[in-house]
């Protein structure tokens, strides 16, 4: 009986090849229709350390590998003790590994010892590919042997390795050619298109220069840099302007002063650069300048835990930095949805001429997916600055009161619009002002010019029954798990799901979902409920709320959070 | 189109104190530099960061933008970046430019991007009522009639532009005072016109926290720097005086050596060579 | 009939001397026993420009100068125009003015032209003390004729102007001798005791020193530079350190080297300041580094206003900074707790090994009062360190796991206990590890250590009739406008007022009176209400709350507030 | 009370890559520095950034801090100043140092306590998986082997701090190469000795992000600065040779624009006069 999901770890040392044998695995499956999702681990080594990667691939949509794979390959039995938790065995897990275990670890039944750097050196001469050996066994044991393979390794870019390899796979396929694994092969893809391989940090990237952004500025953070690896990559062929930045509070002011002369203009970091862009974010604020920032979350506080995803740096989105300062906060929750947000966001800060915050994570922002590309092909109206019309000149008031509190804006450079922006208070043309009236006026304008978002219901989603009175609240990656342990738990008719993907200003979907539940459960990935309190704040909720909030540093899983679903379903 | 040079004013009323040196470096701006070079006001744009002369923007009809202290420099690479048009220059304090701000000129100086920034040197933090800048001078407790809460030596903005620029070879440093709007107007229409990063020192009064004898003694020790004649070194310099040469880093190094309360000396310190194009960056 | 409280305003440009009549007016009352209270305002211009106080002079206490001035000087009408908001006529002010008023503005009936500057001239042969004029005259119209005058003008520093100018002051009083200003002449003082003259910024300063601040270090900021100025003067004598830095940053690096060494340090800054002291107010917390900051609030968001007040920076004392870095939020409400809550916040800041940030504003900081010294006087027990005991010799274990989930801490230079901090997620010993489970525990021990602190009812204060069902809750300095508005409104029995002086984490207290109520207002000085919200997102309040909340920029008035008050107690 | 070597390791097992330079410097500062100096471990703090180099205060058994990136400096300058019996050492990469920390050196030049910075120059970001640091060598696109994504010229780490160090003439700058620990050890101990501020950039392998031919070149290049010898210039170098001084600045300075690609010098740059006291600023 074949599975339509089944989950493959690997464990090593960096020198090993683990992340190589899974994203390979990865594209492989992804040539043949299969979608996929891969979690990466490493230990504190900063390189060539204990390495983990727990991959799920999936005949009929993306789903989270289970907590435990259903196939681990262990390079190293002491290297896997580092990550062990990321990668757990389960009884019925098959495990191929390559030395004999430690004497105090029980391996489940189905264990193989198999000399994989045996058979590369056999095939090459060197055991350089031993990763390549356990993909080729890994790949018969999945029944991966789809039509598409060999065309798959003559052209896909990221299958290059295998393209000299070929007899290597090969050898890796005959191995343990006696055994029976029944239960581990796939079913064929339900839609067999090629799936795109990509993680969400390159999903926000590309998605922002679908919207038009032309001028991104940098600072290298973990685990945000891949968003500027691959705006570098990309900018100077659409004419686009990019800087790696001598820190973030310069980053924050090239790319308002790049705003301000016309291009649309972001940056990415994470927490420890957020923290030093505080300043600058309420000059954007006051100054009414469009700007993005992508945030991909890891834990805190301070440098805390930089390699692994937290959501605890909401509470800075919505409310850092002194004064009030507007802002819209918004957080994908997969990785198509980092494309479209982007969008999204480069529009909204575009046609608000506001400050847009974009919540990522570690997880979300590294792991590689496969999907279907259906979103890089969709049409996506962009939205652009609402212009001076003409009639203003020679009094042009940068910051007029309007019905929608949106002023016509020019930017630097434009004929007989010139006009002075200031972080002072200031009244219409942009002059300073220090009476209180302007001070009340201003404040005004920059809180309602974002009212009309509380309207964007399709910036919320929620799944499940509508009907029902029971009702869980999460958002960013942590809906991933929450939506899986659901399904996992087959809850679909007792539980719906509201994931916001805009979360500040608070959504009027959301507080029509709020008042619609009699029970609710707020699940988020940090320790103070960060999110259950922005919510309160906001709104009455119903008497039995519970919060399932712990700090990171380890990915929920399905068996965590089943209690407090079921409970909540009750 | 011809530009008057009323039209580089806008009807805000300077908030300066009467006297005040920033009135000098305004209308050099709005009657020579501008006027002078036939900048339209569109095409300018002048960024400042905090103090009293970064309140300047809102008196000069370019675009403008006053943002916050010490960060102007950043926002002026951006914009030039965005739209390399654009006249862009960057006005700022001493305090602006070298505490809080010191940080992101290094890296200014060798993206080497075509802006001009003028710091209103007047060694102290006016806005906020007088406490010691970078540039105060450093007087030990009770030496000195003036500025005597300054315990630590003075940074030296020239030599320090200098050595940034040691590497790139391609930056503009000069010095002016804003009592000569004469000169000031021609340091500022050399610096626009330089082809890269532009840096232009203004000695400027503030009368109401200078200790009167400070700018004495600076315009009263003030010598001029031309190119092509010999440079005037203090007394108490025990260099052979050499003729000035704009061209050579390491003369203009010897220049910066000199001290400033000893002998301000007015005059462009270096001009580099062209530097990167803008297009070198966007190219990463 | 004699008043137990008068107001004083003066107005005119920077030159005239308004400012400093106002403060010899105040310290020659002072002497006689005299509470007051004066508020200073400034137009746009840096220096020299329209100038104007408010002064309230007060037999009994402390009273907020009223509305409208009782009595005005008025050297400038064209300045005056400037800041009239600020010292409005009443029909009832005794407007004493030196040049004829524009055709346009009107009088009240008491208006009399003097000519301050000719009795200058008579007096000295310059006009430059027409202010002591000024202020010879309104000491008569006072009656501020106590015999401690000559003494005072002997013996006290702040009055040296008017050694030299007796004559001057003398000069003044025989102004308008034949007019009668009944009901202007203050009421004998209650209590003859000599008022000591200071401001909130001083009185940080002096209370920090008080509590054993050693190490300050500060970057100048209006309007906070005043408790630098205080610390610069005051710390070499007490062998302390003393640092003006580059930035914001470098303070705060500064003061938590200064902290790991020993000395218990603190800064002071405005909102831009504090924005820069984000990234750094994570590491003191997570390295669990007693440290203080002051913010002294003025108009946001950006540069705003820098010379008024507002109170608009809670939400980022309370949750700027990525991840989740727990700290001690408070706020004074008169310049007295300013002294006082320096001490608690030194104290707290040793005891819980936490960043403590303390939130005046530009009013408290930079209003001069003249109040009862008690407070100077108090005896105030001092907090230090908790210290490691000298067993742990060898396995010293800076963030061991104690009951009450602080640990001992050694400073840097102690023989024998030598340890690592860092900002990384880190064990007992301080040593950086990435699991999930120490950075649960860490995250439980830096919240939990400053539950304690929930159950501090002192730091509360509850006025009015506690068993009254209506109530408003306020902080800082808008507490004492409330007061007075309720105390105006004789309703001290209808309605009762919460002040906390501790606001995060939220004392017992503070839910107690919420519960104890059945109808709230929420009294503060921000656009967003960020105190209610706050309140909001911990506890439930009654359903008939009522928020009143505004931008900063001018202060609260009790006819503004009297409005909200009067709905709330009905 | 004697010191052992193995007395200034903790227990924590180094994160770093099997032949990265760190481990070099780790060895001098606990087998060399310290005990050599016979400083008992409490009397010495460690500061450190963020970056690979940085994660050093773990493993050495003194007062440590691992603060956060590019502010190490200013912590340090706090744990002086309060307690001024505390040997205190900053160390911190490239990046640390020149590029988000630039900002704090000149004002910590001109207060001129008596610590000693560290910086673990790399040429690249390493902790963040091989970025271009602000001391990355310039190449052109294309043009050279490696490290091609830098497009404005590096800064000049000794070049800058000997300029901050010309009001103060009271610095000590030199340049070490961690894979010759012998003259590294001698070169932190003289800093450490050295009353006042003290800059020692360390050329330092990262074998994982660096082009092996980078520290090949500049291990091949190397030259010794020894006082009272003649100094030893590229040949591309118009100057003439000069007999090495460290006390004057003047020829530190020469010395110091020497490109580090052509010949990276190794030996103290400058020494200044004795600084100010500690005092000096709480005076203030
Ligand atoms: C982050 C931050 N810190 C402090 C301030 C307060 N501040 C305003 S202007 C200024 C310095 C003014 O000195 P300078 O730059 O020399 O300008 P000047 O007023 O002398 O022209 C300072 C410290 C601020 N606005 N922002
Ligand atoms: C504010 C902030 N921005 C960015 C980072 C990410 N970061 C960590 S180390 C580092 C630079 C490392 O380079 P370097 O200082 O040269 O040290 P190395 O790793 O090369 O020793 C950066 C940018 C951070 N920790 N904090
Ligand atoms: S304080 Fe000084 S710098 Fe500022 S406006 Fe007045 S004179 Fe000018
Ligand atoms: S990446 Fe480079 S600097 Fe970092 S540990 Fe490895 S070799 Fe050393
Ligand atoms: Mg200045
Ligand atoms: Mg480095």
């Amino acid at each position: 009986m074949a599975s339509s999901s089944v989950t493959v770890g690997v464990a090593g040392s960096g020198g090993d090849g683990v992340v190589a044998l899974g994203s390979l695995l990865q594209r492989l499956a992804a040539w043949q229709g299969y979608f996929s999702h891969m979690l990466r681990f490493y230990g504190p080594q900063i390189r060539g350390g204990a390495t983990a990667v727990r991959l799920s691939l999936d005949a009929e949509g993306v789903s989270l590998p289970k907590d435990s794979p259903d196939i681990l390959v262990c390079f190293d039995w002491e290297k896997y003790l580092e990550v062990d938790r990321e990668v757990p065995l389960a009884p019925e897990t098959v495990v191929l590994y390559e030395k004999a275990p430690p004497s105090g670890l029980r391996l489940p039944k189905k264990s193989f010892e198999v000399d994989f750097s045996e058979a590369s050196r056999q095939a090459t001469g060197s055991d350089h590919n031993k990763n390549v050996v356990a993909l080729g066994l890994v790949k018969r044991l999945l029944g991966l042997c789809g039509d598409r393979a060999s065309e798959a390794i003559q052209t896909d870019e990221g299958l290059h390795l295998l393209k000299q390899n070929v007899a290597v796979l090969e050898a890796g396929e005959l191995l343990l050619a006696g055994h029976s694994f029944a239960g581990l092969e796939l079913c064929p893809a339900q839609d067999r298109s090629v799936k795109v391989v990509l993680h969400g940090n390159a999903a926000v990237a590309q998605g922002a220069l679908r919207a038009g952004c032309r001028a991104f500025f940098g600072y290298p953070i973990t685990p945000a840099s891949e968003i500027m690896q691959e705006m570098q990559d990309k900018l100077p062929r659409l004419d686009g302007v990019f800087v790696q930045a001598e820190d973030e509070i310069a980053v924050m002011g090239l790319a308002l002063g790049a705003s301000i002369a016309g291009l649309k203009a972001m940056t990415a970091t994470s927490g420890p650069g957020l923290d030093l862009m505080t300043e600058m974010m309420g000059l954007a604020s006051a100054a009414e300048v469009p700007m993005v920032i992508v945030d991909v979350q890891r834990c805190g506080p301070s440098t805390g835990i930089p390699s692994k995803a937290e959501q605890s740096d909401l509470n800075h989105a919505i409310y850092g930095g002194h004064g009030e300062a507007p802002r819209v906060v918004m957080a994908p929750y997969d990785v198509p949805g980092c494309y479209r947000l982007l969008v999204e966001a480069i529009n909204i800060a575009q046609r608000f001429q506001t400050l847009v915050i974009v919540l990522s994570d570690q997880w979300l922002g590294q792991g590689f997916v496969a999907v279907n590309d259906a979103f890089l092909k969709q049409d996506y109206p962009l939205e652009e600055l609402k212009r001076p019309g003409g009639e203003e000149t020679g009094d042009y008031r940068r910051y007029l009161m309007t019905d929608d509190f949106i002023s016509p804006m020019a930017v630097a450079g434009e004929e007989g619009l010139t006009y002075q922006m200031t972080g002072l208070n200031h009244n219409e043309k942009g002059w300073p002002a220090f009476d209180f009236e302007t001070n009340q006026q201003m404040h005004r304008k920059r809180y309602s010019k974002l009212m009309p978002l509380c309207g964007r219901d399709g910036l919320v989603e929620v799944f499940g029954n509508e009907n029902c009175g029971r009702g869980i609240l999460t958002w960013g990656s942590s809906a991933q798990i929450v939506l899986e342990t659901v399904r996992w738990l087959g809850l679909q008719d007792e539980v719906k799901v509201c994931v916001p993907q805009l979360i500040h200003p608070l959504p009027e979907r959301v507080e029509r979902f709020v008042k619609s539940t009699d029970k609710l459960l707020v699940v988020e990935m940090n320790y103070s409920g960060q999110f259950y309190r922005y919510l309160r704040a906001q709104m009455d909720m119903p008497r039995k709320t519970e919060l399932y909030a712990r700090a990171g540093g380890r990915l929920f899983s399905r068996k965590e959070l089943s209690g407090p679903v079921t409970e909540v379903a009750r | 189109m011809m530009m008057s040079r009323a039209d580089y004013r806008t009807g805000v009323k300077p908030v300066w104190c009467r006297g005040c040196g920033n009135f000098g470096l305004l209308s050099t701006l709005t009657r020579k530099l501008f006027p002078g070079l036939g900048i339209p006001k569109h095409k300018a744009l002048v960024v400042s960061g905090i103090g009293c002369s970064s309140r300047i923007p809102a008196y000069i009809d370019t675009y403008g933008f006053n943002s916050i202290h010490g960060r102007a420099v950043t926002i002026a690479q951006g914009a030039k970046l965005a739209r390399p048009e654009l006249t862009v220059v960057v006005i700022g304090g001493d305090g602006d430019f070298f505490s809080i701000g010191a940080g992101h000129l290094p890296h200014a100086v060798r993206r080497n991007l075509d802006i001009t920034c003028i710091m209103v040197n007047n060694f102290v933090y006016a806005l906020t009522k007088g406490q010691t800048s970078p540039t105060t001078p450093h007087l030990k407790r009770g030496e000195g009639a003036f500025l005597s809460r300054q315990f630590y030596p003075p940074v030296d903005p020239l030599l320090d532009m200098l050595s940034y620029s040691v590497s790139t070879r391609a930056s503009f440093i000069a010095q002016g005072i804003a009592t000569d709007t004469a000169q000031l107007g021609w340091l500022l229409e050399e610096a626009v016109r330089h082809k890269g990063f532009s840096f232009v020192s203004v000695l400027t009064p503030c009368v109401t926290f200078d200790p009167p004898e400070l700018f004495d003694t600076i315009r009263e020790k003030a010598r001029y720097l031309r190119e092509g004649e010999v440079v005037e070194l203090p007394e108490s310099s025990p260099d052979t005086p050499w003729v000035h040469d704009p061209q050579n880093i390491g003369l203009a190094l010897r220049l910066a050596e000199v001290s400033l309360m000893e002998e301000p000396l007015l005059g462009v310190f270096f001009k580099g060579g062209g530097g990167m194009t803008d297009a070198g960056l966007s190219a990463g």
